[in-house]
């Protein structure tokens, strides 16, 4: 256990903690600018806006001894008895001619910046700058320049950290960028030939810390001060990456990852980054259908379908759910509580879960998994719990082929349409009453009796368990189109429970309910749960009576 | 028969006795308190009295004086009859004033044009106004439970309809005699009958002196040589009571705050109390 | 008998058609000089329909009656309907009666009378030429007008009317006695209650009222001022404080109806103040002062001076309004109570000993010029007195001293500015 | 056509029977009204009553006697409203209303107490006026900004 | 502030002296004054066949333009400036990167309610590249609620009818072309 001290505060470092100025300052709660460091990244302290005076205190005389010259603060280690003073007069001249070096070159061009509202420069600037600039404006000649399919580099922007360097180097190891050309010539660039093209290619946006990197899927499309972030979980993959979707007046614009040491780290991959596009897709599907006697759908009131299909249900006889791992474990286990209350035997299946080719693990350890759904592993769980008849996908299809189901509740919520076969659909076409809830048009759904369109992850409230048992909470960010409900709020509805669909409340009762989620009784934090921790062992006496 | 006859003999006309009770009648059953079913049928029975007394009425010299007459006549009696049955206070200071315009028209009937000026400046300009002024102050909503209460209702009714019936058998029973033609025609002084009032005012007199087109500057006069003393006496009468009332509102103001406290410990409250609820 | 019939109808029809038109005009005329006053050009827009001629927008008033005419009648629901109807009523019929005892001319020559068959008397312009009670007739009417306002305001149900119409007729009961008082020094002087008599007593000698009872005018006017309601003694309708007062709750043909009567007021207001203290219908030189045999001119001359007069103290009245600032209502009541009811017995006094001791007077004082001097001295006096007593003259703003409080005072309760003495 | 006297009489005759009724009914007013002010205004009929007699008589004999009792009348009526109204304004504060039988303690000793044996029902329709609900919740304010205020 | 703050001024009402109490000065100044007005120039102007006159109509707040360059070209980069600075959020923008080399982002379309602007200025005070302006144009009317929502080339046509008569503001004060 050591002491340092920063400002005068007295900061605990533990033994075999290795952190930097930096860190130590942060946990005195000091805010020490910087621009290349990156907790993720190597360190260069190539920037110099974390200067810092630094020196030593004797721990036998209490003595402290300053060094002369300041130290960027991101590489001087903090251990016993160092002393860090950030709020000096030096030091706030130092960062003030550091800003104005940057600023030299930088233009001044923020009004049509994508970065402005967020850039550190601007924060750094209005916070450590100067008041008025030395140097001449110039007029802006706009150098653009294309990194790959995602990404534009404009040059002028850029203020040489290399963050974006180091990360191709060091957590993807593809290594397309690079620095070229010495001093006041740096520049940043791939290549030739070899484009920033690598699965995560996305995350060196969100590094840059200026408005050099622009997200070409972002780009122009919205000031930063206008989106409102809410927490979630990428549904792209079975990783369960933590997260911000930034919406504007319900229309998500980006996805942003959210820090989580134990799943994401700092990074998510692109095809999550850019797969919200669904959401507000053109042919996404809103406005309940029914299918009358001629064997036409047509659009009838979202009242009328809760208020009938109740009866229809319990009327049709042998009844069977099929869950999809894109629900939320709270809007299974209502669609559960509801099936098995029509038909206490009703057969309920997984959903398939698409699967894409193959794990693919990045040297830093971030894993792409080839398993395209959130939260397989939340309903088998729940399946599991509920046991009666559960049955896979491909034996409920059998099951109906047989005749042994005579009316099936098909939630879906996949991003395409193609998560099941004609052949398949031919089958559930024999059933009575058949219920298919999606968001966009598949075989199964031309042959539903019953067409109700469904909410996207966006709208979604509520935990999804990752492929390593982490339960994670997303709260809801846009609502949903007018004519679609999310399933939360149809089962919700059907329940006959009073008020709005709350994940919160459904998971609260459906952890004291089941034991393997008895975790979640309390608060979900936001890095998520693990379940599997300890799961028999801090089992509630009460849960075991259940 | 008898009845009448007996009436008859005491020079009674039937009808100003039926006129009497339907006048007490229909006043008891319009007095507040009724029901407004009890008030339609006070409103016929004092119409038909009003009708009755109006036979004892006599002709005027022509029909333009007997319109006149009569429309002043009823507004007066009619509105006096509202004054004093309406429910709300402030509808009874509106019939008043409709009295006392009734009753100015009256007084210019008898070319007392100053009379029946100043009762509507006097009586409906400052006393009436102020009086609504004070209502509204204490009652600005209008009306309130004791204005549907009366006090023994018949019985003030029935006395009201023996007054009329005496006084109107008095006038009924005095005789005029006209003493302008022939002035040497005065009454025996032992005679058994009641004197007889002699009427001595000719035509030309009474244009000359009461019905002078110069009438104020007459009364004027008058007022202010044969009646100076009464003058000078109502004048002080008006500063004894301008005094009067200021000394009567400032010593009340300064006495609300103990009044306040013995409202409430002396349990002083209207007759519609608690215990009269008890009781009913 | 037929002919004094149709004699008084076709005078009452002038009148009456005269009084509306000219209450109407006077709307546009109030709203013109308004305008001017605030340095805006006014209504200038209606003039013909359907055509471009616009006529400086004397088509305004006909416009504005017929907005009101077909404006929804609407009587909220909370009101008590028959006295709500019938409060305009009786204010404007009071206003109209009492235009019956005022002369709005002279006569006309002997020459007209020849001329019409079965008109046997001379033509005065008057409707009611027999009553010998004509002043204290428009002092019955003009209480009965009281009604009008303070029945309107009790049965609108609605505070700010309730306190319009308490506040009109504290007002109006209040401004009657200065009025009664000054009309009593012409009187004296007139020796007749006739207004006719009244102008023809300023026409022979020459001298109006006004001159030789400087103080009776001054409170005259003041007090005609406030019986109509008008600024600076608007408090009845004060818009700042009590939304519209007696007539907030009114709208469409009552309210025209009350606004008509108001401007009937004010020009009763005018007639009386010509009629008793200007002259009436003379001017020196051209009307003359004989009534038998007077000219066609003469006639003509006395309508016109008469209209004159009155246009200009109606003009006076709208300047008035935008001159000087509301006063309160203690300001109000002070100034009738302490101001001008005694300035009004100076007068009175001042009068009965003129017209009581004239000869003598006149002998003392070096004739007729003399008393009519000591007459305005007598009023300065009497003006100065009111003045160096000034009562109406109070320090209302914040006193520091009363602001600060002992603890034990703020304990009872008591707050800070606010006296609490009688 | 009536002659002079005949006519004279007739009046005479009709004022008197009019007299007589306003007089009745402003003292059975009088009498039965509970309201301060109405019975007020019941006594002035009264006075009316005699009024109108009185010009019938002065007419009648001629006399200018008649019209100066009604004015003297008059001023004793003006007299009377100032004490009265005086006195109904202070009574009213003190005992809140303006009902009569609020002061049965002025009567003479030993009479019993008036009560009233039934309440009337309160047959008048009572108009519902429209109410806007409060918005929010009135401020708490502190003492020291309800003495001192920032602003007028 | 409580009012034995000794920063609270006290202030003695003027005494009136005699004339003041007969109230003279303050009648004859009243009637002075308003007499002195009903002659006097007056300021309104009978609208439609008059035209008011505008003093400066460099500070004027009317109608907005959208102003074009030396090519002809809308100003605009779509910055989102005024839309932020907009106290009445009535400027919507949708951006895009420009079609010209010169420039990264330009406005796709450009709308601004002018029912809900409150005529601040707010936008044009925001505007990097003075593209925005307020001219001196007043007299704004519609039929409609559509009509009065004014797009890209009717706020560029309000500059091509006021270009004229008013230039763009940042060249007549002295500022950057």
């Amino acid at each position: 256990m050591g002491i340092v001290l920063v400002d005068g505060i007295e900061v605990e470092v533990g033994d075999n903690e290795r952190i930097n100025g930096i860190e130590a300052a942060e946990r005195a709660g000091i805010d020490v600018p910087h621009y290349c460091w990156h907790p993720g990244l190597s360190v260069v302290a190539s920037c110099r806006m974390c200067l810092v005076e630094q020196g030593t205190k004797d721990p036998a005389t209490g003595k402290i001894t300053m060094l002369p010259k300041v130290v960027p603060a991101c590489q001087t280690p903090a251990k016993d008895g160092t002393v860090f003073v950030t709020n000096s007069d030096k030091v706030a001249q130092c960062r003030a001619q550091v800003e104005e070096a940057l600023l030299i070159d930088h233009p001044i061009d923020c009004p049509i910046c994508d970065k402005a509202g967020e850039c550190r420069l601007q924060d750094y600037h209005f916070a450590h700058g100067q008041d008025e600039r030395r140097a001449d404006i110039r007029p802006f000649h706009s150098k653009k320049r294309e990194m790959g399919e995602t990404v534009s580099l404009f040059v002028d922007r850029c203020v040489m950290c290399t963050r974006c360097v180091r990360f191709t180097r060091e957590i993807t190891g593809t290594s397309e960028l690079l620095v070229i050309n010495r001093g006041s010539h740096e520049e940043i660039d791939v290549f030739p030939g070899f484009p920033l093209d690598n699965k995560m290619s996305g995350n060196v946006v969100d590094l840059c810390p200026v408005g050099a990197l622009g997200d070409k899927d972002f780009m122009y499309s919205q000031r930063v001060w206008f989106m409102k972030s809410h927490d979630g979980i990428c549904t792209g993959c079975s990783t369960g990456c933590n997260i911000s979707t930034e919406e504007n007046q319900d229309r998500v614009y980006r996805l942003r990852p959210r820090e989580n040491m134990a799943v994401n780290k700092w990074w998510m991959c692109d095809e999550g980054r850019y797969g919200y596009h669904h959401v507000h897709a053109e042919d996404r599907l809103v406005g309940p259908r029914r299918k009358d006697a001629s064997g036409k759908h047509a659009i009838v009131e979202w009242n009328t379908v809760t208020a009938e299909i109740k009866t229809k249900l319990k009327a049709a006889g042998p009844l069977a759910a099929v869950l999809s791992p894109h629900l939320t474990l709270e809007e299974a286990y209502l669609l559960i509580k509801f099936i098995r209350g029509i038909d206490p035997n009703a057969v309920l299946a997984l959903g398939p879960v698409p699967t894409i080719g193959a794990d693919e693990t990045f040297p830093n350890g971030f894993t792409i998994h080839a398993e395209k759904s959130p939260n397989r592993r939340g309903i088998e769980m729940l399946l599991s719990h509920f046991g009666g008849k559960t049955l896979s996908f491909e034996d409920l299809t059998a099951e109906i082929d047989r005749g042994a189901v005579r009316a099936a509740w098909v939630s879906g919520g996949y991003k395409k349409s193609d998560w099941v076969s004609e052949a398949t659909a031919a089958k559930f076409a024999k059933l009575d009453l058949l219920v298919v809830q999606d968001m966009f048009v598949s075989p199964l759904w031309n042959v539903a009796t019953y067409q109700l369109p469904g909410g996207s992850f966006a709208e979604r409230d509520g935990s999804y368990v990752n492929f390593n048992g982490r339960l994670q909470s997303a709260k809801w960010a846009i609502r949903p189109p007018v004519g679609a409900w999310v399933e939360g709020q149809l089962y919700q509805r059907l329940l006959e429970r009073p008020g709005l669909f709350q994940g919160r409340k459904v998971l609260t009762e459906l952890a004291q309910e089941i034991p393997a989620f008895h975790l979640a009784i309390g608060e979900v934090p936001s890095t998520g749960l693990d379940l599997t921790i300890n799961q028999i062992a801090q089992q509630p006496t009460t849960a075991a009576t259940v | 028969m008898q009845l009448l006859q007996a009436l008859r003999v005491l020079g009674i006309e039937p009808l100003t006795a039926l006129a009497c009770v339907c006048f007490a009648l229909g006043l008891w059953l319009l007095l507040p308190s009724t029901t407004a079913r009890g008030k339609a049928f006070g409103l016929i029975f004092t119409t038909i009295s009003l009708g009755l007394f109006a036979t004892n009425l006599h002709l005027l010299s022509d029909w333009v004086s007997d319109a006149v007459f009569y429309v002043m006549a009823s507004v007066t009696l009619v509105s006096a009859v509202g004054a004093v049955t309406m429910r709300s206070p402030v509808y009874c200071a509106i019939w008043f004033a409709l009295t006392l315009l009734g009753t100015a028209g009256l007084f210019f009937f008898q070319g007392a044009q100053f009379l029946g000026v100043a009762t509507v400046v006097v009586y409906a300009g400052a006393i009436l106004v102020t009086m609504l002024f004070v209502l509204m102050l204490c009652n600005p909503e209008g009306h309130s439970l004791y204005d549907r209460v009366s006090w023994e209702a018949g019985i003030s009714a029935g006395t009201g309809a023996l007054l009329v019936f005496l006084l109107t058998w008095t006038t009924a029973t005095t005789v005029f005699v006209d003493n302008t033609a022939f002035t040497d025609k005065t009454p025996a002084k032992d005679s058994k009958e009641p004197a007889p009032i002699v009427l001595t005012a000719t035509a030309e007199q009474q244009n000359k002196n009461i019905l002078a087109p110069r009438h104020v500057e007459k009364l004027g006069g008058e007022l202010f040589s044969k009646y100076l003393i009464g003058v000078e006496t109502a004048g002080t009468l008006l500063l004894v009571a301008l005094v009067g009332a200021v000394a009567i509102i400032a010593h009340g103001k300064h006495a609300e705050a103990q009044a306040a406290a013995v409202r409430t410990s002396d349990g002083m409250t209207s007759g519609l109390n608690e215990e009269g609820r008890r009781n009913a | 008998m037929l002919a004094i019939s149709i004699e008084a109808l076709v005078k009452i029809a002038l009148l009456m058609g005269g009084l509306m038109t000219g209450a109407a005009y006077f709307v546009l005329l109030e709203r013109w000089i308004a305008a001017w006053v605030q340095d805006r050009k006014g209504p200038n827009r209606v003039g013909i329909p359907l055509t471009k001629i616009k006529l400086f927008g004397l088509g305004q008033p006909l416009a504005d009656g017929l907005k009101f005419i077909f404006k929804e009648e609407a009587t909220p629901g909370h009101v008590d309907k028959i006295l709500f109807t019938l409060a305009p009523i009786s204010i404007l019929s009071a206003a109209l009666a009492i235009f019956a005892v005022i002369p709005f001319g002279s006569v006309l020559p002997a020459s007209f009378s020849e001329m019409i068959p079965g008109l046997d008397h001379q033509v005065e312009l008057l409707v009611a030429p027999g009553i010998d009670i004509g002043m204290i007739y428009i002092f019955a009417l003009s209480s009965i007008a009281v009604y009008g306002v303070i029945l309107g305001g009790w049965a609108s149900n609605n505070k700010y009317s309730l306190l319009g119409g308490l506040r009109s007729s504290a007002q109006l009961i209040a401004y009657e006695l200065p009025m009664g008082l000054a009309i009593v020094g012409v009187v004296l002087t007139a020796g007749s209650l006739r207004l006719e008599d009244v102008i023809g007593l300023q026409a022979s000698t020459g001298t109006w009222n006004a001159f030789a009872q400087p103080i009776g005018f001054l409170v005259f006017v003041v007090a005609a001022f406030a019986e109509a309601a008008r600024l600076p003694f608007d408090l009845p309708e004060a818009e700042q404080e009590l939304i519209g007062g007696y007539h907030t709750e009114y709208a469409g043909m009552r309210l025209i109806v009350y606004l008509i009567a108001e401007f009937l007021h004010m020009i009763t207001a005018s007639f009386l103040i010509v009629i008793l203290f200007l002259g009436g219908w003379h001017f020196w030189g051209i009307t003359g002062s004989e009534n038998a045999n007077i000219t066609w001119f003469e006639a003509i001359a006395r309508i016109v001076v008469l209209n004159i007069k009155i246009f200009g103290v109606i003009v006076f009245f709208m300047m008035i309004r935008w001159s000087w600032p509301r006063v309160r209502f203690d300001q109000l009541m002070s100034l009738a109570w302490k101001v001008m009811l005694p300035l009004g017995i100076v007068n009175l006094v001042a009068v009965a000993t003129i017209v009581e001791y004239q000869k003598s007077l006149e002998g003392k004082l070096g004739g007729p010029w003399g008393v009519t001097a000591a007459m305005w001295g007598v009023s300065l006096l009497a003006w100065i007195a009111a003045g160096v007593l000034a009562p109406l003259h109070s320090d209302n703003s914040a006193q520091k001293d009363s602001f600060v409080l002992s603890a034990e005072a703020r304990n009872r309760g008591v707050r800070p500015g606010v006296t609490t003495s009688i | 056509m009536l002659s002079h006297a005949e006519a004279e009489i007739h009046l005479l005759e009709n004022y008197l029977l009019i007299g007589a009724l306003l007089f009745t009914i402003g003292l059975v007013g009088f009498l039965t009204r509970r309201n301060m002010i109405v019975m007020f205004l019941a006594a002035e009929m009264m006075l009316q009553g005699v009024s109108v007699s009185l010009v019938g008589w002065g007419r009648f004999h001629d006399d200018w006697g008649g019209q100066m009792l009604v004015i003297f009348i008059l001023t004793v009526a003006a007299c009377e409203a100032a004490i009265a109204l005086a006195l109904v304004q202070m009574l009213f504060h003190r005992g809140g209303n303006l009902d009569i039988a609020l002061w049965q303690n002025l009567r003479e000793g030993n009479q019993p107490r008036f009560v009233d044996r039934e309440i009337p029902a309160d047959d008048d329709p009572k108009p519902t006026f429209p109410k806007l609900t409060p918005a929010g919740i009135d401020p708490k304010t502190k003492e020291e900004d309800t003495i001192y205020r920032t602003h007028v | 502030m409580q009012a034995t703050d000794p920063n609270v001024k006290w202030i003695e009402e003027p005494k009136l002296g005699l004339a003041g109490k007969m109230y003279i000065p303050a009648v004859i100044g009243g009637l002075a004054t308003t007499t002195k007005h009903l002659f006097s120039k007056k300021m309104t102007v009978s609208f439609p066949e008059e035209r008011p006159e505008i003093g400066n109509p460099l500070i004027y707040r009317g109608v907005h333009r959208l102003n074009k360059d030396d090519q002809g070209r809308v100003k605009c980069v779509a910055c989102f400036l005024c839309a932020t600075a907009c106290p009445a959020h009535c400027i919507d923008i949708i951006a895009a990167p420009s079609p010209w080399p010169d420039r990264d982002k330009y406005c796709e379309s450009f709308a601004i309610d002018e029912l809900r602007c409150i005529f601040c200025g707010m936008c044009e005070e925001a505007c990097p590249v003075d593209a925005i302006e307020l001219t001196s144009l007043f007299d704004l009317t519609g039929r409609s609620r559509e009509e009065m929502i004014f797009d890209k080339e009717k706020l560029l046509s309000v500059y091509d009818m006021t270009k004229d008569a008013e230039p763009m503001k940042s060249k007549s004060l002295g500022g950057a072309p």
